[in-house]
């Protein structure tokens, strides 16, 4: 089907109107964020952004396409699992403490604007949050709701390497409607009957056989300038055996273990529970805070921390993203956005890592 | 600690500030001080007990042979002491000093230099005296301190996070402004403990709340040099508040030598 | 000689509730009064000399330390010094987000002093922690205000204590206007609340004292002064900011306390602070400021330098006002720092801190490093005058109680509210410390 | 997009424990002996050797502690605790009476009946013993299906053993209990020396059919392991109980995790082979 560029506000209205908070692509701080959109203005239309190991740039295209950059320093994850959750409330009564779950209700969300990888890595959350034994609610109640509008990507980042992870930049499935911009509109795709049911609320009309050529060139564009790569093939049990690497070493003495790349990772899931407490000791609840395995404190068990130094907090990431995540989960943990090679602010890249930790003996 | 812990606000080379975060505390400040004796906190209270004291805490650095024997006299008399502030922790600004002649510094603001008494360095607390805990700040976060305060209260070991400014910028959801706009920002080696409020106000983090724990400053700034940042706007960066703390020290020294061999 | 029998001296070895670590002390002989000295035992901590080869812009950064009560103050007559020697002109924008910054250090700094710090001298406590069991409302109200104060400077300045958001040239980042919105509704009840403490603090008992004070402050023809004006005199004299330097001096004296501030020929002591503000600008406070001075029937001139708290109430109420003005109409504005280019020059700007003048100097070079700089801040230029306000007053309270006279004196001393972490860089340490 | 889901049973919410007993042990340990506040929950909760709970203490934190008394009681339950730091010390300050929050119970546990028919050897360091004991009743209940009952004890000095007064029992019962100290008082009679000599020196009439369950600090264990694969026992024989990090307990906070593993459900009972190639990795 195809929708009018001009009708793309009806869907945000729609969306709204069906009691959606609508999140989508905006500028802020001279990067794209996801933020709270009502309006297709707000959306950073003729914008675009050059990436690069430790480098991103926001610049002026020269059209007015409303998607025409790839992913920024924010992912959908920070609305799935905020950054910051109240668990658990505490109360002291005459009968001791009374524990409960804290009160939780958060927007019904519709995401605007998801990309190939980033439905890939909802997709590796929902593994983590939802298909254990045990079910995260807080994840639960935002993830149930959620309406996925995906945009393919129509290029690509020099940082991008979607395709070594088989990720994208196509979206396949995970969506409720997909679109693939054009100069004058959409090529819209259904994924869901709940997709289908809204997609029947806008004026679309069908899409012509130019328009269908057009798009899937648009796409093409993508693959074709993916310029990055990372040789999946045994990795696993390649990283699994090279614990003692020297390459460790090597980037450790770059790695500031600051967890930028943990932050901006889709699919890091690593927190930390704290506890708040009224200064009465009457009142405290629990609240779980985005952590990264980079943090000297993570580790901490009596006697010390067990990841000592930079080199073996490293390790612990990349493995865990790239191989233990097989085990426990099923699937790499890494789904190629390149967000942790942007936005490291030293610019290691971790598909150089993998390349050199294939180099050599363990 | 005995029922009610007496509390010791003391002063040295310092701006007053991380004493009066404890004022700042206004949700907090009666029912803590409830909790607690005051028994020496010149800025609030007149009255004065001479101890000894449950917690001290001290503010600011050593810069006069007096301040030597204060120190120790206080530390006698005391069974808990925490630092507060970058002034106390790493010498503060004041320890710029420590790089410089420090007679021409004083001709330069007295008249009378000759009036003065003071030593050639500003150094922090914990080369002077053991130190029990330190809380980074320059100022301290007053919810810290209350923090660490009810903490002691509550015969518990107060904690503070280690981790670099990054984790809690990215938790606001701020963008990094060293990847997006260039800017040299030490937060990648700066211990959390502000929120990563400069970050949010679009400027770099200028580090006052000292080095984080394990810190790599050395790889930030041969990053930073080979983007084009000069040793000479980097130098500064590193040398003000904690300029004198031991990660940041080293860096700058290493900085000026590198830039004294180029030319 | 005077024998020893006849010599008293009386010490208050460490004064409290003022900001940073003073005594004071008093050598008799007889009845009468040998030597009156404000002693400083604050170590210099040598601003002036460490800001030289700093980068310009790290001077707001820089200074704000100099004192943690009064950071803004620092923050902006630098900023204003140095737009004057690049050559700025900043918008009318950024002036008023300067001034809101302000209102907030002074609802801040009046909001902690009037009920924590002063209020416990004319009501008998040691603490305005004390005084809460018996005046919790007051003391409550004081905290909140205080609160209003430090919320301001964090919206706008990042943080209460040393906020991180003064640029040259003006912010790093204007606020949106959502952040600034929601200030509004504690200000309102702040307002009100000022008001409130103001009548109380008008019905507390003040000792008959007056002086002939030389006051001085900026003046500016239309607004109540903070950021810029002419500095006036009572006497009637005034001068524009740039021959400040030419008519108030410094002096590094023998005694403890050196370099302090006088005023021309004569070098005579003057008065800087709240009263000198509101005896000059009485008819420039806000319109809720101004009416509740006359409901309550403050008189200006005002020579008592007791009812100084009073004129901080007036002051408290003044930048409520001017705070919700600014608040209810913000837009935030195009540009919230002006670009420049560094060129070698020298400025200096007087702004108005909550205890009075405070002037700055700075010289740049064309690669925007300082090469000189002077900072004489309030507390300064009131040493001189607070010690000759207590040779004044010491004959009218002396008694045998010499613990009741020591107190008494620090009553008079915290009138000025004095800060003497900013006095340091200039006081000299060693205190004389027996007759 | 929706996704379905089972319904939400929140697992990060405690139920009320009271402290029923309190039993000193040894200097800075105790044995906790809580109940629940609501008897449904006490009826339905059921727990394995070597499981662990979370510990809560409103106000201080959460920690993970194994269940160390009989798993067939059903009235209290039991936590030996050595206070260390900032909870357990807290715990340390409760009395009978007080409550706290109990999340429970998590992970695998001694796998017994993989022992069936075997010499069964525990070796245990320290507070490693507390969470055997469960296992000990059950194997000393069960004691005819295995060939023979071992206890190798190793403690720092004599005046830390722990549960010193119920060692004579187990031993009537059949079990050899086998005791060593790293450092003697004048009036110890027994061996001096690390527990791994204890093994070392074990008669093992058939190591094949021979299952090994240790607890202890991590180097304990792993020159046991060690010294267990050199008398031929079988690495599908030994287990091994870790400890880690832990803020969940239930997979989501990444903390615990060891190798390719999370010790809070793949553990804390491992087998040793599961965690052979990671074990001498420094930092892992
Ligand atoms: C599966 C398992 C079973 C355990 N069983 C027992 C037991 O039966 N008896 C016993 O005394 N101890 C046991 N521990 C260790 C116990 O959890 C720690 O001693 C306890 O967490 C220390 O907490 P703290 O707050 O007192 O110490 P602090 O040193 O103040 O620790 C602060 C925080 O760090 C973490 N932490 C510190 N040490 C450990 C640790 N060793 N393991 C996991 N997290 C830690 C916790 O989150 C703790 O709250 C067990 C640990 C695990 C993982
Ligand atoms: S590891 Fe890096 S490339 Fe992979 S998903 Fe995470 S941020 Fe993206
Ligand atoms: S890899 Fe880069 S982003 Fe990640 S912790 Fe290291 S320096 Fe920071
Ligand atoms: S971001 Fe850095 S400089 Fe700014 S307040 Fe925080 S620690 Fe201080």
């Amino acid at each position: 089907m195809f929708l009018a560029k001009a009708d793309l506000q009806i869907l945000i209205d729609r969306l709204a109107n069906q009691g959606f908070e609508v999140i989508g692509p905006t500028v802020s701080q001279a990067a794209i964020v996801y933020d709270r959109i009502q309006s297709v203005s707000e959306l950073p239309q003729g914008w675009t952004d050059r990436q690069a190991p430790g480098e991103y740039r926001l610049e002026r295209r020269n059209d007015d396409e409303l998607f025409g950059y790839v992913v920024g320093p924010h992912s959908w994850k920070r609305y799935l699992f905020p950054p910051l959750t109240t668990l658990s409330t505490a109360d002291l009564t005459s009968n001791g403490w009374q524990m409960r779950a804290a009160d939780d209700n958060p927007p019904k969300y519709a995401f605007l604007g998801v990309r190939a990888c980033e439905l890939a890595a909802i997709r590796v959350q929902d593994r983590v949050f939802l298909e254990g034994a045990y079910v995260d609610p807080a994840y639960q109640r935002r993830r149930q709701n959620a309406f996925i509008v995906a945009v393919n990507c129509t290029q690509a980042a020099s940082t991008c390497f979607c395709t070594s992870m088989e990720t994208g930049p196509r979206c396949r499935s995970g969506f409720d409607l997909a679109l693939t911009e054009l100069p004058d509109g959409f090529e819209v795709e259904v994924g869901t009957p709940a997709g289908e049911e809204l997609l029947s609320q806008l004026p679309t009309t069908s899409i012509a056989e130019k328009q269908l050529n057009d798009a899937e060139q648009r796409r093409q564009r993508a693959v074709d300038q993916i310029s990055r790569h990372m040789d999946t093939d045994g990795l696993r049990d390649l990283l699994l055996t090279r614990l003692n690497h020297p390459r460790w070493d090597e980037v450790a003495q770059r790695c500031l273990a600051c967890t930028n790349c943990t932050m901006v990772c889709p699919t890091c899931f690593c927190s930390s529970v704290e506890e708040v407490s009224d200064l009465e000791g009457q009142h405290s609840e629990r609240e779980r805070r985005w952590d990264s395995c980079f943090n000297l404190d993570f580790s901490y068990v009596s006697g010390g921390p067990v990841r000592r130094d930079i080199r073996s907090r490293y390790r612990q990431w990349l493995t865990h993203k790239l191989a233990s995540w097989i085990d426990q989960f099923g699937s790499s943990g890494c789904v190629g956005c390149g967000r942790c090679i942007t936005w490291c602010p030293v610019g290691i890249d971790l598909t150089e890592e993998v390349a050199a930790l294939r180099e050599g003996t363990p | 600690m005995s029922a009610k812990p007496k509390v010791g606000v003391f002063k040295f080379a310092s701006c007053d500030g991380c004493q009066l975060s404890l004022l700042c505390a206004e949700d907090e400040l009666l029912t803590v001080a409830g909790k607690i004796d005051i028994a020496y906190f010149l800025e609030a209270t007149s009255h004065i007990d001479e101890g000894p004291y449950d917690i001290a805490l001290v503010e600011g650095s050593i810069t006069t042979p007096a301040d030597i024997g204060h120190i120790r006299d206080i530390r006698k008399r005391s069974k808990y002491l925490i630092t507060i502030g970058a002034c106390a922790t790493a010498g503060g600004i004041q320890a710029l000093r420590n790089w410089a002649d420090h007679d021409e510094f004083l001709r330069a603001v007295y008249a009378r230099p000759e009036y003065i008494d003071s030593l050639a360095t500003s150094t922090p607390i914990a080369d002077h005296v053991p130190v029990d805990f330190e809380l980074r700040g320059c100022p301290i976060n007053r919810f810290q301190l209350v923090e660490v305060i009810v903490s002691l209260v509550n015969g518990r070991k107060p904690k503070t996070p280690s981790h670099s400014v990054c984790l809690d910028c990215k938790r606001r959801g701020n963008v990094c402004i060293t990847v997006a706009q260039g800017v040299p920002c030490l937060g990648p080696v700066t211990q959390s403990g502000c929120g990563a409020i400069c970050p949010t106000f679009d400027r770099g983090c200028y580090g006052c709340f000292g080095p984080a724990k394990q810190c790599n400053t050395g790889s930030l700034c041969q990053h930073l040099l080979a983007q084009g940042t000069l040793a000479t706007e980097l130098v500064p960066l590193l040398r003000n508040f904690n300029g004198y703390a031991p990660e940041f020290r080293q860096q700058s020294e290493q900085l000026v030598q590198l830039s004294t061999e180029v030319l | 000689m005077t024998s020893p029998q006849n010599t008293r001296t009386i010490k208050v070895e460490a004064l409290t509730r003022v900001e940073g670590e003073g005594g004071l002390f008093v050598r008799l002989v007889g009845d009468r009064i040998e030597d009156v000295q404000l002693t400083i035992f604050e170590p210099p901590r040598l601003f002036e000399a460490l800001l030289r080869g700093r980068k310009l812009e790290e001077v707001p950064d820089i200074t704000a330390r100099i004192c943690g009560i009064c950071p803004v103050a620092y923050q902006m007559s630098s900023v204003h010094a140095l737009e004057m020697a690049l050559g700025i002109e900043i918008t009318e924008d950024i002036r008023r987000l300067r001034r809101l910054l302000y209102c907030g250090e002074w609802i801040e700094s009046h909001a902690l002093h009037v009920h924590l710090l002063h209020a416990p001298d004319f009501l008998g406590y040691d603490s305005g922690i004390d005084m809460a069991k018996d005046f919790p409302n007051e003391v409550n109200r004081g905290l909140r205000l205080k609160k209003h104060g430090n919320q301001l400077l964090e919206m706008l300045g990042g943080r209460a204590i040393h906020p991180i958001n003064v640029a040259v040239g003006g912010f790093y980042r204007a606020p949106r206007r959502d952040e600034v919105a929601a200030l509004i509704p504690d200000f309102e009840w702040g307002l009100q609340a000022a008001v409130d403490t103001t009548r109380w603090l008008a019905t507390l008992d003040f000792p008959d004292f007056t002086r002939a004070y030389d006051m001085v402050c900026l003046v500016h023809p239309d607004e109540y002064p903070m950021n810029e004006g002419r500095v006036v005199s009572t006497t009637g004299s005034s001068w524009d900011v740039r021959d400040y330097e030419q008519e108030f001096h410094e002096d590094h004296v023998a005694h403890s306390t050196a370099l302090q501030s006088s005023r021309g020929e004569r070098q005579a002591c003057y008065h800087v602070g709240p009263l000198a503000r509101i005896n000059l600008n009485r008819d420039r406070l806000s319109p809720t400021a101004r009416r509740t001075a006359d409901e309550i029937g403050f008189e200006t001139p005002c020579w008592n330098p007791f009812r100084a708290i009073i004129a901080r109430g007036l002051e408290l109420i003044h930048a409520y006002e001017e705070t919700l003005d600014i608040l209810r109409t913000y837009r935030p504005p195009a540009i919230a720092r002006i670009k420049y280019e560094y060129r070698a020059g020298q400025g200096c700007a007087a702004t108005e801190a909550p205890r009075g003048l405070i002037y700055h100097r700075y010289e740049v070079d064309d690669a925007g490093l300082v090469t000189f700089a002077k900072i004489v801040p309030p507390t300064s230029q009131n040493q001189r005058q607070i010690e000759d306000d207590l040779r004044d007053y010491l004959p009218h309270i002396l008694t045998e109680d010499e613990a009741a006279t020591a107190r008494h004196c620090e009553k008079l001393v915290r009138c000025y509210d004095p800060c003497i972490s900013c006095s340091t860089h200039f006081l000299k340490l060693t205190v004389q410390r027996d007759g | 997009m929706n996704v379905t889901c089972s319904p939400i049973i929140n697992p990060w919410v405690c139920h009320t424990v009271r402290i029923q007993e309190i039993t000193p042990e040894v200097a800075d340990v105790a044995t906790y002996h809580l109940s629940f506040d609501d008897s449904a929950i006490a009826a339905a909760y059921r727990f394995q050797p070597g499981q662990f709970n979370m510990l809560y203490l409103p106000g201080v934190g959460e920690v993970p502690i194994s269940l160390s008394a009989d798993p067939s009681s059903s009235a209290t339950w039991a936590h030996t605790v050595r206070a260390v730091g900032n909870v357990t010390h807290q715990l340390a300050r409760l009395r009978v009476g007080d409550t706290l929050g109990l999340r429970g119970p998590f992970g695998s546990s001694w796998p017994l009946s993989m022992a069936d028919g075997h010499d069964v050897v525990i070796v245990a360091g320290g507070l490693g013993l507390a969470p055997l004991r469960p296992a000990i009743y059950e194997l000393l209940r069960q004691a005819d299906r295995f060939r023979s009952l071992t206890l190798l004890y190793g403690s720092r000095s004599p005046d830390t053993i722990l549960f010193e007064h119920e060692l004579p029992e187990w031993s009537q019962r059949g079990m050899s209990v086998q005791l060593t100290v790293d450092r003697a008082s004048p009036d110890w009679a027994g061996h001096v020396g690390v527990v791994t000599l204890l093994l070392d020196r074990l008669p093992l009439s058939d190591p094949q059919r021979t299952s090994l369950f240790m607890c202890g600090p991590e180097v304990m264990m792993r020159f046991v392991g060690k010294s267990a694969l050199a008398r031929g026992i079988p690495e599908q024989h030994i287990w091994m109980s870790m400890e880690r990090n832990m803020q969940c307990a239930i997979g989501l906070c990444g903390h615990c995790q060891l190798g390719p593993t999370f010790i809070c459900k793949d553990g804390p009972v491992y087998r040793h082979n599961q965690l052979a190639p990671f074990l001498n990795v420094e930092g892992l």
